[in-house]
């Protein structure tokens, strides 16, 4: 198994897929002559050549829709929209057609468009350039959501994307790409669906998806060598739709229930889980599940403020430590 | 378009008035729901273009306003009607309504209700088809008020830079709900507007369908031999309010009473006849044949045909079974 | 006290506050000569004339930054659009610019705009017609949302929005501009901040917003009437921030909660309330709060089907017995 | 302009290209974070078409590429450079950051990092102009990449349609990140996509800061006047990547050489050399009070300035003690 960084990975998916089907495109932002901004699309312009990896003018909802549209008729587009707050400004395509185009056709037209961009906060990139909007891309029906923690989600993920019927947005990390991981040597399709267990525990479950999973990890860690505490890991690399069973089953085991997010609570991935809980095993908790996010502030530029809008693996610890009174 | 052609074309614009007419009332009755934007007085632009398309092989895609495509496109009329009557046996399966008329088999790619949606998606079919290589082309129908939508802009600017074998048809009736163009938009003939993207374009007259077939073969000859995208322009006139709730109160009686004046089918008809090839008992038979075949058959059949099942709610959300989603499938 | 109409309110409002301020202005689609869809502009036009009532080309982000920019300088725009379905296409300057700005800035700039729409399921107008983004307007820092659930709430909130200093988006609904209620004679400003008890009960809270408020209170109709249960209703108009306090203070007293919401659950305003129950009052409840939502789906046009997809009264009902085993 | 203004002109150029410099030193020495667009190479621009404005009375608005414009509006570059410091002392308090650098006061209303972002907001800013009977005009800063966006189109035709009092400047530096013109837009002379709308343009060197004077002079006079929006296309090149992480890879060296041949200040300098009116030595002498000035007061301020307060994080989010919100105020 070879260790792969998440861009590395994310350019190893594209290529396989666009190896191995003529109608798998690459579309964005720079994403050809220049490879990309995180590389994610690095020498695919020269291998493929400028009908299949197309530089884009500045027109997010435009070739957006162009991708959906071309995905009606079989092509397979993997777009990039360079940063996830300019996927404001495609949100129409995205969700009034791609997302629609199946039930309002009566299951006449699929668009199987792969939408994927960077999200999250990364080093005081400012108000406008620190969206975290994966709750957004969950909140309305007909589109598939997930979110890779490790390059060997990001490889799979998008490689199981590629072939979906179904739209899929992948939310990616900036502050993720140059992460090294392991990914299997052979190919490998990540199911959409579903969570994983990145950590056995049986006092607490804290819950993760994308860049937090790496927070609880550490948190778990430190719950585990300082406190004895031995926290349960749940990556939820599928936000839409979540996981019930698995956040369920875990919540089963351990009584208790955070959830690490990096944005701003409301109407978020924490709401979510805590309201799946609340309504699948309710009288199983021990404890008032929690949710550890981001201060509700526009993201400053200033560092320090920056730091201090954004909740860390510190966070996760002092929530578990609390709940258990340690 | 020789005389066989034009009588077929004749029988087709009045069917469709017809059949605009029979649903404007059967909304009227609450059999159909939702919005309902009629196409009546506007007949020639659909049935020009596409006269000098290809049926069945080339695409279209519209606005809200489609029953008239789609049925042009080869659509069964029935299956029409029922969609608008929300029945199992439409064309969308009674999920998607009147501004969501789909008829794949036949390459109508759908209506789409938000203005301006459908300009990158016909530029992304055509995208498609230029990789694919075949010889086939888009058209897409679209208001003059949605040209001032940023898809417009993005669109068009994406066609020309790649070439992409599209038809715009800009079907010009001057009004955008109650607005009239001129309130709305800066530069009033759209023609001039894709300047800004060097796209070949021209304007035509909207009610002549003779002439409209003509523009449209040139246009269509040109985004064929892979000359990349042209934009038509046709100056035309809707009868009705833009919807069922649209009292029409913003358009004088006398520009009303001038379009009218100038209607596709009486001009087609009258040509007809003085030419000596038709009569008025003719035509008159004609429409008596229409009327009948749309209340014994496509009512019939709206009428007749079940509703979806409510245990079939969910079922066109996400693809079924698909293996991909389990991460297998190979 | 005079009854008026839910757009007749929405009407007087604009009227009042135009009067006042000769730079509040109004703008959206048809609004101007025809009076707006929903009347809500009615007689405005030959009122203030057309610099200040203004028919805007199909630009939603464009008019929608154009106030926006207006609002820098002084000018108080209350911006329609015309069906919220729209307003994907206007995210990126009411998220981008309006509801950042002050921040960014440092506090030297902000963007006193109002967006008002019509949200909501109708009567059949598909899926593309047919969304329910409140849960969308309330995810992001910045921006201030509210949601009338009569007319005296239109009218009053309006108002306030109007002269507020933050963006406030307005989330009417198309099923009730034609509803009656009463609205007081003399001015009134409805606080942008809070909820209200829409009805005094002991043995569960119901919380409804906008429509769902009226679902909620047929419940409670039903439920002290044929099941002897009293149901306490909680007015949410304020979306944004929500009211923690009072939340808690119903919940406190009841010890049982039923969220109703009009949108699929994902992310939802159901999720929201239940995560700050779980916050700040666990322990104090008797069952597992509940939220009745829409059926995961795009909005059908079939009438039958799309009945099936929202919720109503009934479910509302079911959902109370259930938890309370009558 | 005199003599004494093209003097002063060159100081602020120089100044300005020094003062980016200096930025991209601190940026390497990990004093300033995030991205960080530098604008050497098109000073001219800004220079100029300012100069011919009313400073401190026309409203400014620009992109991320920020600093210059805020600058010659009246910013004092040493709260610019605390903001890029992340320091509360900055012009936006250490929140903003180089994208986002605003001096209301002097009516420079922002710079934003959204591509197309500014083009609404500079018409509506001149919308609120126009209520209020002002002469003040609006002066919109952006690159040629952003004209492909939906914002472009949409908000032209708007100033258009209601002819407001803005300019808008095209800096057309050739690329958009590393994507050439002739590679994202199917029509290269931008001044020419603005008769979509209507709207007078023209191109002009953007390297010669006395050209760009004059066709701003024309330019701003034809807004003034009333007589709606004007589009400024001004041909351009900037020296560096497009921000801090690009390396700049795409272009060739002989196209930069090329450029750096026509560089705004050398031009303007030699010039005043040439006419006599400056020596070689006075220029040095120009540039090492620059660079002192820069050092000793612009950096000393922003290195000595506190850090915004942790406890102030959620200050600037919504309006503070709004009585509306309560429902209240009178
Ligand atoms: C994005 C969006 N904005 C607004 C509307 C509301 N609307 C529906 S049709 C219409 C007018 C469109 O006029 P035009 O493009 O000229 O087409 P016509 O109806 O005249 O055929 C408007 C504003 C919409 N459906 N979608
Ligand atoms: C909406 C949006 N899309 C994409 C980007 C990423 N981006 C930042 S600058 C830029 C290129 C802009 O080029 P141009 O408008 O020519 O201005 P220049 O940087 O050359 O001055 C791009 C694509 C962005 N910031 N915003
Ligand atoms: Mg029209
Ligand atoms: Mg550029």
């Amino acid at each position: 198994m070879a260790e792969l960084m998440y861009w590395e990975a994310i350019r190893r998916a594209h290529d396989e897929e666009m190896t191995n089907d003529p109608l798998v495109i690459c579309m964005g932002e720079d994403i050809g002559v220049a490879g990309g901004t995180y590389k994610a699309t690095n020498g695919l312009y020269d291998k493929y050549g400028p009908e299949r990896v197309i530089d884009t003018p500045i027109s997010e909802n435009g070739y957006t829709g162009l991708g959906i549209g071309a995905s009606f008729l079989g092509v397979r587009p993997i777009i990039e929209i360079m940063s996830v707050n300019f996927a404001w400004l495609a949100m129409d395509q995205l969700f009034n057609s791609a997302a629609k185009v199946r039930y309002m056709s009566g299951g006449q037209l699929t668009a199987p468009v792969v939408v994927r961009s960077a999200g999250g906060t990364a080093h005081q990139l400012g108000a406008q350039h620190s969206a975290r909007m994966e709750k957004v891309f969950m909140s309305i029906a007909g589109l598939r959501v997930v979110t890779p923690s490790n390059p060997r989600q990001a490889y799979g993920l998008l490689k199981s994307a590629v072939r979906c019927n179904d739209p899929v947005y992948i939310n990616e990390h900036e502050l993720m790409y140059n992460m090294k991981g392991e990914v299997p040597d052979e190919e490998y399709f990540h199911p959409l669906v579903g969570s994983e267990v990145a950590r056995e525990g049986r006092d607490v479950t804290l819950f993760g998806y994308n860049i937090s999973v790496h927070w609880c990890l550490q948190a778990a860690e430190t719950l585990s060598k300082q406190y004895g505490i031995e926290a349960e890991v749940i990556d939820l690399f599928a936000l839409a739709p979540l996981d019930r069973a698995g956040i369920v089953a875990s919540v089963r085991k351990t009584h208790r229930a955070v959830i690490a997010e990096e944005a701003e609570p409301a109407v978020g991935v924490g709401a979510e889980v805590m309201a799946i809980i609340n309504e699948e095993c309710f009288f199983e908790l021990d404890a008032a599940p929690v949710r550890v996010s981001a201060v509700n502030v526009p993201i400053p530029y200033n560092h320090t403020l920056e730091k201090a809008a954004i909740p860390n693996a510190g966070d996760v610890v002092a929530a578990v430590r609390k709940m258990l009174g340690k | 378009m020789n005389l066989a052609d034009k009588k077929r074309l004749l029988r087709e614009m009045l069917f469709a008035r017809r059949f605009e007419e029979r649903c404007y009332e059967a909304y009227v009755e609450r059999k159909i729901g939702g919005f309902l934007h009629l196409y009546s007085g506007e007949e020639a632009c659909a049935h020009g273009v596409l006269e000098a398309s290809k049926k069945g092989h080339d695409y279209v895609i519209t606005s809200y306003r489609d029953h008239v495509h789609a049925i042009k496109c080869g659509a069964d009329p029935k299956k029409v009607m029922a969609e608008l009557y929300a029945k199992e046996t439409g064309s969308s399966k009674g999920r998607g309504g009147s501004m969501h008329i789909f008829d794949v088999e036949h390459r109508f790619m759908g209506g789409y209700a938000l203005v301006g949606g459908p300009f990158p998606l016909a530029a992304g079919m055509a995208k498609a088809i230029k990789m694919k290589g075949g010889d086939e082309i888009v058209i897409c129908f679209l208001g003059d008020a949605a040209n001032n939508q940023g898809t417009f802009h993005e669109s068009l600017n994406m066609a020309k830079l790649w070439d992409l074998p599209v038809l715009y048809v800009c079907e010009n009736n001057l009004y955008g709900i109650g607005t009239r163009i001129d309130r709305s938009t800066a530069v009033i003939d759209q023609y001039k507007r894709v300047s800004g993207y060097n796209i070949p374009s021209a304007q035509e007259d909207g009610q002549d369908i003779e002439k409209v077939f003509k523009a449209a073969k040139k246009a269509i000859n040109h985004v064929r031999s892979g000359k990349g995208p042209y934009f038509l322009e046709l100056m035309t006139y809707r009868y009705r309010g833009h919807s069922m709730s649209d009292s029409n109160a913003y358009r004088s009686k006398s520009e009303e009473r001038m379009w009218s004046n100038r209607d596709p089918i009486i001009m087609l008809r009258d040509r007809l006849i003085e030419a000596g090839e038709l009569t008025g008992e003719d035509y008159k038979a004609m429409d008596t044949e229409v009327l009948d075949e749309i209340e014994d058959e496509v009512i019939a059949f709206a009428e007749s045909s079940p509703e979806p099942r409510v245990d079939e709610l969910e079922k066109y959300t996400l693809a079924e079974n698909d293996p991909w989603v389990y991460g297998g499938g190979r």
